[in-house]
């Protein structure tokens, strides 16, 4: 199949979802960053993965920016890198899960609900992932108000 | 003064402290000849050319903490290795090793040394049994499944032996002319002896009752200290008394006996024979270590059933058709 | 299903695999039928100290994530740095990361085919590839100062320049590793105690690699034409020709294939680079702070794809720096390959070459995830609290 | 199998006996990344190696001529930035690899 290339990507988004979109840009050759609104990311995703077939989801990343947290799966297909941000509300972060399309994502997921804090709905088994059992519930490492322990400096001789 | 002789060999020359020392040994020779195989060095720094690092370890494990689990049955848990160690050492006396015959020499011996194979099986089975570990119990499935496995090529190639020297005396075996014909159907005998030995001994492809990377030490994970001493050490003694065997059975044991000359001198010619033969056995044993990759344990019985007993029962055909 | 199971750990320190893992397998005699994994105890909160560091200091930071492939890490980052300041680097710098890619490359999966052999109880194999894998750490070591963690790569290009004997030195150990990789194709792939522990065993069908999202030889093993340097060429890898090793037995065997012929293709590839290396700078100087906007960066690793993630903020330091190492996208499909289903059947003697064939590198997941017994398929009567309480009660 | 095998009985070893004999056999390259060798009188004090520092270790002290770092080897990635960053090529690393000492301040680097 021939790479399409980025501008057709973007331009089958856009016919399809055209107020959803409140963001769409290609930085380099093969890497086009689109930002939906929270209420359009799973019809989007299904449109993305289903008809479009971006089926490798390479990996979710969670982050706490300062007006909220942002959820962006990147999928991949022929090459191209397509990242899809939603952004979520601080003080209840819901997001649908994509674990249904694809699989691969239950292991993404329950990282940025771990880390970041943010609940996935529909998802199999949201359990704690990588923090170790005696960690408090409730304390999200990646956001920004956890400060991280500094090793303090060995004694200087 | 005569029983006190016999004491004195039972411990000392063709006995216990000859062969204790001897199986260290041959533990280093198949150490440094394994080491060689695969370009390295093996042990080098404890005596010279590394000699004494069998004796090392041994002395390491004996001051080492002895562990006992909570949960293993402790009785039996603490017997099994003694038991272990004393049947191969008792094997040890049948052998002809310092001349034509062993200490004890008795109508169908043969049938008692391979018993006592079987039966050291059995005692690694239990004492994988009573560590109640996992990793152990495993272990010792394994090594029973395992024994299903070799012992009945292992009795077939014995008793082909024994059919062509018509007689069922490992001294009379080791004597025969017959016997000593390696060259006609023996040889297939010797390959199977060789290969249910690899299994006996647990060593590659055969080491799947204790494979290290599954299942820890199957039947030894709980071991530790003198316990773990004394299997290391029935180890050694079981490579001393299966070489020795194949020797007596294949080789013609402790060589010709000379008239004529002193009989310490002949003792000592018989001994160095042993010791020739033996080592030969022994390189082959580590050179099929160097070769294979361990096999799964249903790969093994298959292999065993399929190929070692079927070649077993024809070996025992030719025998008969050559007498 | 019978209770007569019981849980068998493959616990963090276990002989199999020297990386902090557990894997808990649910054994019914000798088949397993379901595996717990359990990861993060090597978790060491990379991205989190990614975000109190400078850029230059993020250098050192990813390269420790792993510690067989850590060029992976520093290329993919370096990359990620420069598309977000937009700036390209000499075209020397880029063969030079390809070279040097390309050598750990090698001395990844030759010291991953000798693990492989020890995991099978073939000890010879292993000491004889280690002892071949030593040339290439020896040409490592002169081309870049250190045996594993290079620090050959900056923001910019890269530290040190290759000189026309070392670049002979180089092609003289090439042709030592390719006859070597030949032999042990032929040899070892024809052993037959080798082949029937490898044949047939850790199955993963080309669907469930596409499915569960699998990287790497993992999933080029199964059939799935998937590799960044073809697909998502990066560095020089457009200017060199290198043609893509998939086979799709889907097991065990077939990843070794995989390997091995990657093992010779890496050897072709570094030897075109050195002949067809322009002349030139090797690096350009680069400001310290990178202008707000994100940027994602793909590298093929020898486990698989690499990605990595950057929010800059203007200043000298990141504002979240996301990292997803190879191994994490295989773990799904590595419980997969490990649970028996309907006629096939996972027996222990298989787990740890099954486990080991996804060359599973636990130092760089464990700064991500852990996963939990596929349980929710059909075929088990158990369901996960069950496991749970059974777990305790023994 | 066995013919490779077999061929290693007459072959000489690949491993050396390296801490007590045969220490020349070790590969030490010329560019290897070892210990930190500091020229202090071409050090100008302007501390942008302890900034670069990844381990932060590398400290700044005061003596009579200003600022003046002092390299903390037990806390060293040895990854060679600091040597890279100086401005005025005052640090350099050498080849000397054995940093085993019995207590840690044998392991400064004034």
């Amino acid at each position: 199949m021939s790479k399409p290339t980025e501008q057709a990507i973007l331009d089958e988004l856009r016919t399809q979802f055209q107020q959803e979109l409140l963001e769409a840009k290609v930085t380099r050759d093969r890497r086009i960053f689109i930002e939906v609104s929270p209420r359009a990311y799973k019809p989007v995703m299904d449109y993305i993965v289903r008809t479009m077939g971006f089926t490798h989801l390479s990996t979710m990343t969670g982050l706490d920016s300062t007006e909220g947290f942002e959820i962006m799966p990147h999928l991949s297909r022929g090459g191209a890198v397509l990242t899809v941000k939603v952004r979520v509300a601080r003080d209840n972060p819901m997001v649908e899960t994509i674990t249904d399309l694809i699989p691969g994502a239950t292991l993404y997921e329950r990282e940025i609900h771990d880390l970041v804090g943010v609940v996935f709905r529909g998802h199999p088994n949201l359990e704690r992932l990588i923090l170790y059992e005696g960690w408090p519930e409730g304390v999200h490492p990646l956001r920004k108000e956890y400060k991280a322990v500094q090793p303090e400096p060995l004694r200087r001789v | 003064m005569s029983v006190f002789l016999d004491i004195l060999s039972i411990l000392l020359f063709p006995g216990f402290a000859f062969v204790i020392v001897l199986a260290l040994i041959y533990e280093w020779i198949d150490r440094k000849f394994y080491a060689k195989l695969q370009n390295r060095m093996g042990p080098t720094y404890t005596g010279p050319a590394g000699v004494l690092q069998p004796f090392a370890d041994l002395i390491k494990l004996l001051a080492k903490e002895d562990i006992t689990p909570m949960a293993a049955d402790r009785p039996f848990f603490s017997i099994t290795p003694v038991v272990a160690l004393a049947l191969m050492l008792t094997g040890v006396l049948i052998i002809p090793i310092g001349g034509a015959s062993g200490l004890l020499s008795f109508h169908g011996d043969v049938i008692v040394a391979v018993a006592l194979m079987t039966l050291l099986a059995i005692v690694l089975f239990l004492s994988g049994l009573f560590s109640v570990n996992r990793f152990s119990i495993i272990g010792a499935e394994r090594a029973v499944l395992q024994l299903l496995g070799y012992e009945i090529p292992l009795m077939l190639a014995v008793l082909g032996v024994a059919l062509g020297a018509g007689s069922l005396t490992l001294a009379e075996i080791a004597g025969s002319t017959k016997a000593w014909y390696l060259f006609g159907p023996q040889v297939i005998g010797f390959a199977i002896y060789i290969v249910a030995a690899q299994a006996e001994l647990e060593r590659v492809p055969f080491d799947i009752p204790e494979a290290e990377q599954e299942i820890v030490a199957g039947w030894q994970t709980e071991y530790s200290g003198r316990k773990l001493a004394l299997f290391r050490l029935t180890r050694d003694v079981e490579l001393v008394y299966i070489s020795g065997l194949a020797a007596a059975l294949f080789l013609g044991g402790a060589g010709p006996v000379l008239e004529g000359i002193h009989p310490w001198m002949q003792t000592l010619l018989s001994t160095l024979l042993f010791v020739v033969k033996t080592v030969i056995i022994l390189l082959i044993l580590s050179t099929i270590r160097a070769l294979f990759a361990r096999l799964r344990i249903d790969q093994m019985v298959d292999f065993s059933w399929k190929y070692l007993v079927p070649i077993s029962l024809l070996q025992m055909v030719l025998v008969r058709l050559v007498i | 299903m019978a209770f007569s199971t019981f849980e068998v750990p493959v616990g963090p320190q276990h002989p199999a695999l020297k990386e902090p893992e557990n894997f808990t397998f649910t054994v019914d005699g000798e088949h397993v039928v379901g595996v717990k994994l359990r990861i993060g105890y090597n978790h060491r909160g990379i991205e989190k100290a990614a975000e109190s560091r400078t850029y230059i200091q993020n250098l050192y930071l990813m390269e420790r994530i792993c510690g067989i492939c850590s060029v992976a890490h520093t290329t993919t980052y370096a990359q990620n740095v420069e598309y977000a300041l937009g700036k390209e680097i000499p075209r020397r710098a880029e063969y030079y990361r390809v070279i040097i890619y390309e050598l750990n490359r090698i001395h990844s999966h030759l010291l991953w085919l000798g693990v492989a052999g020890h995991e099978i109880g073939f000890d010879t194999l292993f000491m004889y590839v280690w002892r071949d894998r030593e040339r290439v750490m020896d040409i490592l070591e002169m081309l870049t100062g250190n045996r594993v963690t290079y620090a050959i790569n900056t923001i910019g290009g890269v530290r040190r320049d290759i000189t026309p004997e070392m670049a002979d030195k180089v092609r003289k150990s090439m042709d030592l590793v390719e006859q070597r990789v030949t032999y042990y194709k032929k040899a070892a792939a024809a052993e037959p105690t080798l082949l029937t522990r490898v044949k047939g065993v850790g199955i993963l069908r080309t669907e469930d690699a596409r499915r569960l999202c699998a990287v790497g030889p993992t999933t080029r093993a199964s059939g799935v034409k998937f590799d960044v340097r073809a697909e998502d060429p990066y560095a020089a890898y457009d200017e060199v020709p290198f043609n893509l090793v998939s086979y799709d037995l889907c097991d065990v065997l077939s990843r070794i294939l995989v390997r091995v012929d990657e093992t010779l293709e890496s050897a072709r590839i570094v030897k075109y680079c050195l002949d067809h290396m322009p002349s030139g700078p090797v690096r350009v100087k680069l400001p310290r702070t990178v202008p707000p906007g994100e940027s994602v960066s793909r590298t093929e690793a020898p486990r698989g794809e690499v990605i990595h993630y950057l929010r800059a903020n203007g200043t000298d330091k990141p504002e979240r720096y996301k990292v997803r190492s190879p191994t994490l996208g295989n773990l799904p499909s590595v419980c997969e390959m490990l649970t028996s289903k309907g006629d096939y059947v996972v027996r222990i003697a298989d787990i740890p070459i099954a486990l080991a064939s996804i060359d599973p590198c636990f130092s760089c997941t464990d700064r991500a995830a852990h996963f939990v017994d596929p349980s929710r398929g059909k075929e088990w009567s158990w369901t996960f609290e069950q496991i749970r309480k059974y777990a305790r009660k023994d | 199998m066995f013919g490779e095998v077999s061929r290693h009985l007459l072959r000489k070893r690949a491993t050396i006996l390296y801490p007590f004999k045969e220490r020349e056999l070790v590969p030490l390259p010329k560019g290897y990344r070892g210990k930190i060798s500091f020229n202090r009188d071409l050090c100008v004090g302007c501390t942008l190696c302890a900034k670069d520092c990844p381990s932060n270790a590398c400290e700044i002290t005061k003596d009579e001529r200003g600022n003046r770092p002092v390299f903390h080897l037990d806390r060293c990635c040895f990854c060679g930035q600091c040597e890279e960053t100086c401005p005025r090529r005052a640090i350099t690393l050498t080849t000397e690899f054995e940093l085993a000492a019995y207590d840690r301040s044998a392991l400064v680097v004034r």
